[in-house]
């Protein structure tokens, strides 16, 4: 018996379809003025791809400087810089657009049997803005810099930087507006495109997941988006509303910033949880261990997370009973998390598993997203929040949950659905190997940062006591191999482009509509509309049709 | 089910949905100040201009009655009326923002921009301010009390000066419409554009009826 | 190759020197964190291990290899049902259990002593009782209850000692407070912790835990004179402030003896108690904060009183128990030339300078 | 569901075919303008209550008043003139679920603030 469930046509017979939506039009025009939701997923693709270079190498800065003591690789104010740099790219740029913006762009019109998003041309439009708002960041990067650190906290941001933080406010503005549009698209797509047949509950959990998290762009953006103009009018103007002189509150900016950034960490894991449902399902042959409890848990984190920002605030001087209510809430909404991880682990049970590349990394995923979970709760518990908030407990955790979550499920989708994008395998081995890499660096960067931040040294401090560096450099060690763990897939994907073998139409053998058409799609996706009659991760299904397709083609 | 509503449609909701979380920030904001500097509002609400406001809440509200009847004149295929009521309804706007703008000019001649030479003068010592003490005999306010009514002002100028650009970005949609009606885009029974467009403007109005009485009555009274 | 091996050997050696998973317990409330701590831990490992003891357990038992033909299941109501009480419960044990902590951490026992801190960029200032200043160190005694009344003066800042396992944020325009009691003498570590700018990384100190005997020497010997309530006394005077607060039945400001911790209330019916943050608002917002039966005429003196001169008339206000005292400087001020109370009171520039003054001179 | 399903159907042929297109936006309610005037009207009338309420002296409840009557003025406006009365569950969801997610950002932000002085009297 094989291992694997990989079932590539005859490489020698075998071709790309000639028509399909990369071939259907030639220029640049024609990608830009396109209207496609997959060909917009491609320029996503590439273009968070350069931001999340950008971030990495700001990344990789950080950790050189913090490999000693002594601020000696730059200046405090420079170090400040890169790190907001890095968190404004990374958080703005790159993970809240990930896997919406490029995977879930690309399928969920396939997954759902529809021809396009419900608005192509807003679909265009909020690439553009994306565009828009990483060249305002570009140009900060190039006119000097900011250092408000990504959560522009007042007063700091309104009074007291002379950096570019007008040009920075309007970036992540712009940057929002266009994440407002992909996800209003989404729940526009979901709510009125579906194929005949294809109910709420036989959508695909990646579907689901990308439904609550558009939930959250819709409704939360908007009051980052006036947080900010705010902050812009405060430094213009001077309108007092943040300015403690004035008599406003400073920590109404925290209030408005975090009823924003809280949900935006479930807009950035959400989807990644799509992409773990298929892949697992898919890996072991199974549908999903209690369909239900799943997509209702990713509507429960949408729901809730809107009721848990003031965990960011409980040593802010906050009231001390506003506190209860918003711990218990966070505890509650951590229920949905572990209910996810548990449905993964029981879907493979008597499953039949085998161990290809998205499978790799989502048991990583799980793996790091269980810890960086159960991290959360212990600042979540306002107790121990006390003592491990603002520290470098609270950077392993989101890294964990942000990383080690997000970045893997990214990463394993990536690879997942890497042949039906492109038509070509990615080349097996090699990624298996850059899968591990990136687990074994990932944990040799981030776990010592729990350890440091116990011990108490605190986040953004360019030097630290002598006593921290042993961690520090394991820290910075670590980083070199998560690295070389993210720049093999950028090579050998590239690579696969043109060398790859070509997938067929269901390289997984998987269940979702996507695969049952051909690789890359036709510009319209399906020839014919589907029609749907069968549940999500319908494995009998799909066995079912293959007989059918073999009676068919042998008489 | 009865009605379809196409995927436009919905989607201007969803959008109409940002918006409202999107002032939903200021009006928390003003709350807060409200509460904390409530005699600081009271001052600075009575320099608003109860005319003006009246005025403009007026201009507004039949504003969107006009566009809800060029909606009707669309459904209904009658592009005279059509013209009719997206003209009146930019004249309309336009008077909006002409008086908003008269209103910004006083406040300017007063010096009550929060950041630009603010002054004090009508909260430390309203009697230097006749028209408004003949009106509401206000007392002074202590020295520290008038300094909040620059947060009054402050989000005064945030939370209109947004309408008002909503007001714009409207308005210059209507000329677009204008133009497009002129042609019969609209009244050959594609009216979606037209109906998203009526949403949009009913939601500054909305806004509108609520920055009202928040900003001008407070306490009226004298 | 010799080279490598002699960094590996010293990082090997500092390692082990080095090496601890958590700091150093130095307060009473310590170990009840580190106990919810470890409590934590040991929840996360059980649950850890579990998931991944059925991921690499279903991975090996039903591979393709052994397990060919998957057996398709819906789930089960039961199992999920105990997936998500189990945690629902272990999360609420947490929960209760922190916030009794985090209500124990910051609500400071009624006989602790009180230090303030003030944090500016880019330095901590603390100011004992005693009028004793430090920049960047704190000195405590071991075994009595200290609370930290903390403001800033710009940005936030975080008064963060990881060996007390306490924090608080220190925000501009108000007070905010934290307390600890030490247990274990010597230094540990003070972080600035909110990011607060270029030199964020250099807010650091020590904090120093004396003996009782140690602390009492070192007061002694660091002692610069007057305490904070005489200074706030010498800015009451200078900033007239006893024309109005002056205990006589015909005074136009009410007493201030003993209102330190008194229940207030104000015009506005609101009922409040009278505890730092109310008296630091009450000099800087005076007209939200009239006392029933009074009428705002108090000025403001925000801008004139550097955040130090407020804590001196705080802790002054604080410390006064009968206006005896208060009658008397009533009556050295008015001996004195009619200007110089009063230009405290009145002009920016001046202000500024006097209260500064007043504390040079200590 | 279903038939939600089929009309997702129906309108993807009528992407095809304009004039289809335009029958089938004929099917939508039209509200007669005799409703408009007076919901417009109703609107003014409420305007001039609500600045004749705020002269009056009525202590706490001139800014309840104000709300009130801002309130059913905005509710007005969502049912007649933006169709919400007439419209699907789907659309009055939208609605309620913008409303509600409003009312928490404020409701539990001032939560924070009117709770910030408990336990100190």
């Amino acid at each position: 018996m094989s291992t694997t469930i990989v079932s590539l046509p005859d490489q020698s017979t075998a071709r790309i379809p000639k028509v399909n939506f990369i071939s259907k039009e030639h220029g640049l025009l024609s990608w830009l003025l396109t209207g496609d939701h997959k060909r917009i997923a491609m320029l996503y693709l590439a273009s968070i791809t350069v931001f999340f270079a950008i971030g990495g190498a700001l990344a990789g800065l950080i950790r050189l400087e913090l490999l000693t003591p002594q601020s000696d690789l730059m200046a405090t104010d420079t170090y400040n810089k890169v790190f907001t740099m890095h968190g404004v790219i990374m958080v703005f740029l790159f993970l809240v657009p990930s896997v919406p913006a490029t995977l879930g762009n690309f399928l969920i019109p396939l997954m759902i049997g529809a021809k396009d998003l419900a608005l192509p041309k807003i679909n265009l439009l909020s690439w553009y803005l994306y565009v828009a708002g990483g060249i305002m960041v570009l140009y900060t990067m190039a006119a000097g810099g900011v250092d408000t650190g990504w959560t522009f906290t007042t007063p700091l941001s309104t009074h007291y930087l002379n950096t570019n933080v007008l040009s920075t406010g309007i970036a992540v503005f712009i940057a929002g507006f266009s994440s407002i549009f992909t996800g209003l698209n989404f729940i526009v797509t979901i709510h009125k495109m579906r194929a005949p047949g294809m109910t709420w509950f036989r959508l695909p959990l990646f579907v689901w997941s990308h439904y609550a998290a558009s939930i959250l762009m819709v409704l939360g953006t908007p009051v980052l988006a006036i947080a900010l103009v705010l902050v812009m009018l405060e430094r213009v103007m001077g309108i007092g509303v943040f300015d403690a002189a004035k008599g406003g509150d400073p920590i109404l900016f925290q209030h408005l910033f975090w009823f924003y950034s809280h949900p935006a960490v479930y807009i950035m894991i959400l989807p990644g949880m799509g992409v773990i449902s298929e892949v697992i399902s898919t890996f072991s042959r199974k549908r999903v261990f209690g369909y239900t409890a799943v997509a209702f848990s990713s509507v429960a984190i949408a729901v809730f997370g809107f009721f848990v920002w003031e965990h960011h605030m409980f040593i802010m001087g906050v009231s001390t009973y506003s506190t209860l209510v918003f711990s218990l809430l966070t505890m509650l909404v951590a229920v949905p998390s572990a209910i996810k991880i548990f449905n993964w682990s029981f879907t493979l049970y008597k499953g039949s598993i085998t161990f290809e590349t998205p499978m790799l990394y989502a048991f990583g995923f799980i793996g790091l997203f269980t810890i960086g979970g159960l991290t959360g709760v212990f600042l979540g518990t306002t107790g121990t929040d006390i003592h491990l908030t603002e520290t470098y407990f609270i950077v392993a955790h989101f890294h964990f949950v942000m990383v080690g979550g997000m970045l893997m499920a990214f990463l394993s989708g990536i690879h997942f659905w890497w042949p039906k994008m492109t038509g070509r395998m990615y080349p097996e081995k090699i990624s298996q190997l850059a899968a591990l890499i990136t687990f074994i660096g990932f944990n040799f960067t981030f776990f010592p940062q729990f350890i440091l931040g116990t011990l108490g040294m605190p986040r953004r401090y360019a030097a630290y006591p002598p006593e921290f560096q042993v961690l520090n450099v394991f820290s910075t060690a670590g980083a070199t191999i998560l690295g070389v763990g993210y720049l093999l897939p950028i090579l050998y994907l590239t690579w696969s482009l043109r060398y790859g073998e070509i997938a067929g139409n269901n390289p997984w053998q998987a269940t979702g509509l996507e695969w049952q058409v051909q690789s890359p799609p036709l510009t319209e996706n399906f020839a014919e509309i589907p029609i749907v009659d069968h549940d999500a991760y319908d494995y009998d299904w799909l066995e079912k049709k293959h007989e059918h397709e073999r009676e068919v083609t042998s008489v | 089910m009865g009605q379809q509503v196409d995927a436009t449609g919905f989607a201007m909701w969803l959008f109409l949905l940002t918006e409202i979380m999107f002032f939903g920030g200021l009006f928390t904001a003003y709350l807060i100040y409200r509460n904390w500097y409530y005699p600081a509002f009271v001052a600075g609400s009575h320099q608003l201009d109860i005319i003006w406001g009246t005025a403009n809440t007026a201009v507004l509200i039949t504003s969107s009655f006009t566009m809800a009847m060029g909606v009707w004149c669309a459904e209904t295929r009658r592009k005279g009326g059509l013209l009719l009521c997206l003209c009146l309804t930019l004249f309309l706007g336009l008077v909006f923002l002409g008086i908003k703008s008269i209103e910004y000019g006083e406040k300017i001649e007063k010096h009550h921009v929060p950041g630009f030479h603010y002054s004090l003068k009508s909260f430390t010592d309203p009697e230097s301010d006749p028209q408004i003490y003949k009106m509401y005999h206000d007392k002074p306010l202590p020295l520290d009390m008038a300094r909040h009514t620059e947060m009054y002002f402050g989000l005064y100028f945030a939370m209109t000066g947004m309408h008002a650009l909503h007001m714009i970005i409207g308005c210059a949609i209507l000329v677009y419409m204008v133009f497009r009606a002129q042609a019969g885009a609209y009244t050959t029974g594609h009216v979606t554009f037209v109906e998203n467009f009526g949403l949009y403007w009913h939601f500054v109005d909305i806004i509108w009826i609520f920055l009202f009485p928040l900003l001008y009555l407070i306490s009226r009274h004298g | 190759m010799d080279h490598i091996s002699q960094v590996l050997w010293q990082f090997l050696i500092k390692w082990l020197t080095n090496f601890s998973l958590y700091p150093p317990e130095a307060s009473k409330i310590a170990p009840q964190m580190d106990a919810l701590y470890f409590f934590m831990v040991l929840i996360s490992l059980i649950g850890l291990t579990i998931v991944i003891l059925l991921v690499t357990g279903f991975s090996i038992l039903y591979s393709k290899k052994r397990h060919p033909v998957a057996v398709q299941i819906e789930g089960s109501t039961l199992l999920e049902a105990t997936w998500t009480i189990i945690p629902l419960g272990l999360f609420l044990i947490m929960f209760v259990w922190g916030s009794f902590i985090y209500f124990r951490v910051y609500t400071p026992p009624a006989n602790a002593m009180n230090i303030y801190v003030v944090g500016k960029q880019w330095m901590w200032k603390a100011e004992h009782p005693g009028g004793q200043h430090e920049i960047n160190a704190l000195h405590i005694p071991t075994g009595r209850p200290i609370q930290l009344t903390i403001i800033s003066q710009d940005v936030f800042h975080s008064f963060s000692i990881p060996a007390f396992r306490v924090k608080r944020e220190a925000i501009p325009g108000r007070y905010t407070s934290v307390w600890f009691e030490a247990t274990k003498t010597g230094t540990y570590h003070l972080f600035c912790t909110q990011y607060c700018g270029t030199n964020h990384s250099a807010m650091i100190g020590d904090i120093v835990v004396l003996t009782p005997d140690d602390y009492k020497k070192w007061l002694d010997g660091s002692t610069s004179g007057a305490s904070l309530a005489q200074n706030g006394e010498r800015l009451f005077a200078s900033l007239s402030c006893a024309a109005c607060h002056n205990g006589r039945p015909d005074s136009r400001g009410p007493s201030l003896a003993g209102v330190y911790g008194s229940k207030l209330t104000l015009t506005s019916g609101q009922s409040i108690l009278a505890d730092e943050a109310y008296l630091r608002q009450a000099i800087l917002n005076p007209s939200e904060h009239v006392t029933q039966g009074y009428s705002p005429i108090m000025p403001t003196y925000q801008g004139q009183i550097s955040e130090d001169g407020v804590i001196s008339l705080v802790e002054y206000i604080k410390n006064l128990n009968s206006n005896d005292r208060v009658e008397q400087t009533l009556n050295t001020t008015t001996l004195l030339p009619e200007g110089e109370g009063k230009a405290a009171a009145v002009g920016t520039s001046a202000g500024q300078t006097s209260p500064k003054q007043g504390m040079v001179k200590q | 569901m279903a038939k939600d399903m089929q009309m997702n159907a129906h309108q993807e042929h009528e992407n095809e075919q304009d004039d289809d297109r335009a029958a089938l936006e004929e099917h939508r309610h039209v509200v007669p303008p005799r409703i408009y005037l007076i919901v417009g009207t109703t609107l003014l009338i409420f305007t001039a209550l609500t600045v004749w309420a705020s002269y009056l002296e009525l202590g706490v409840f001139n800014p309840i008043i104000a709300l009130f009557i801002a309130c059913v003025k905005a509710t007005i406006v969502v049912l007649f003139f933006m169709h919400v009365k007439y419209s699907t569950k789907l659309t009055k969801l939208t609605v309620g679920a913008g409303l509600f997610t409003f009312l928490t950002l404020i409701g539990m932000t001032l939560a924070d603030y009117f709770t910030r002085a408990w336990g100190r009297w």
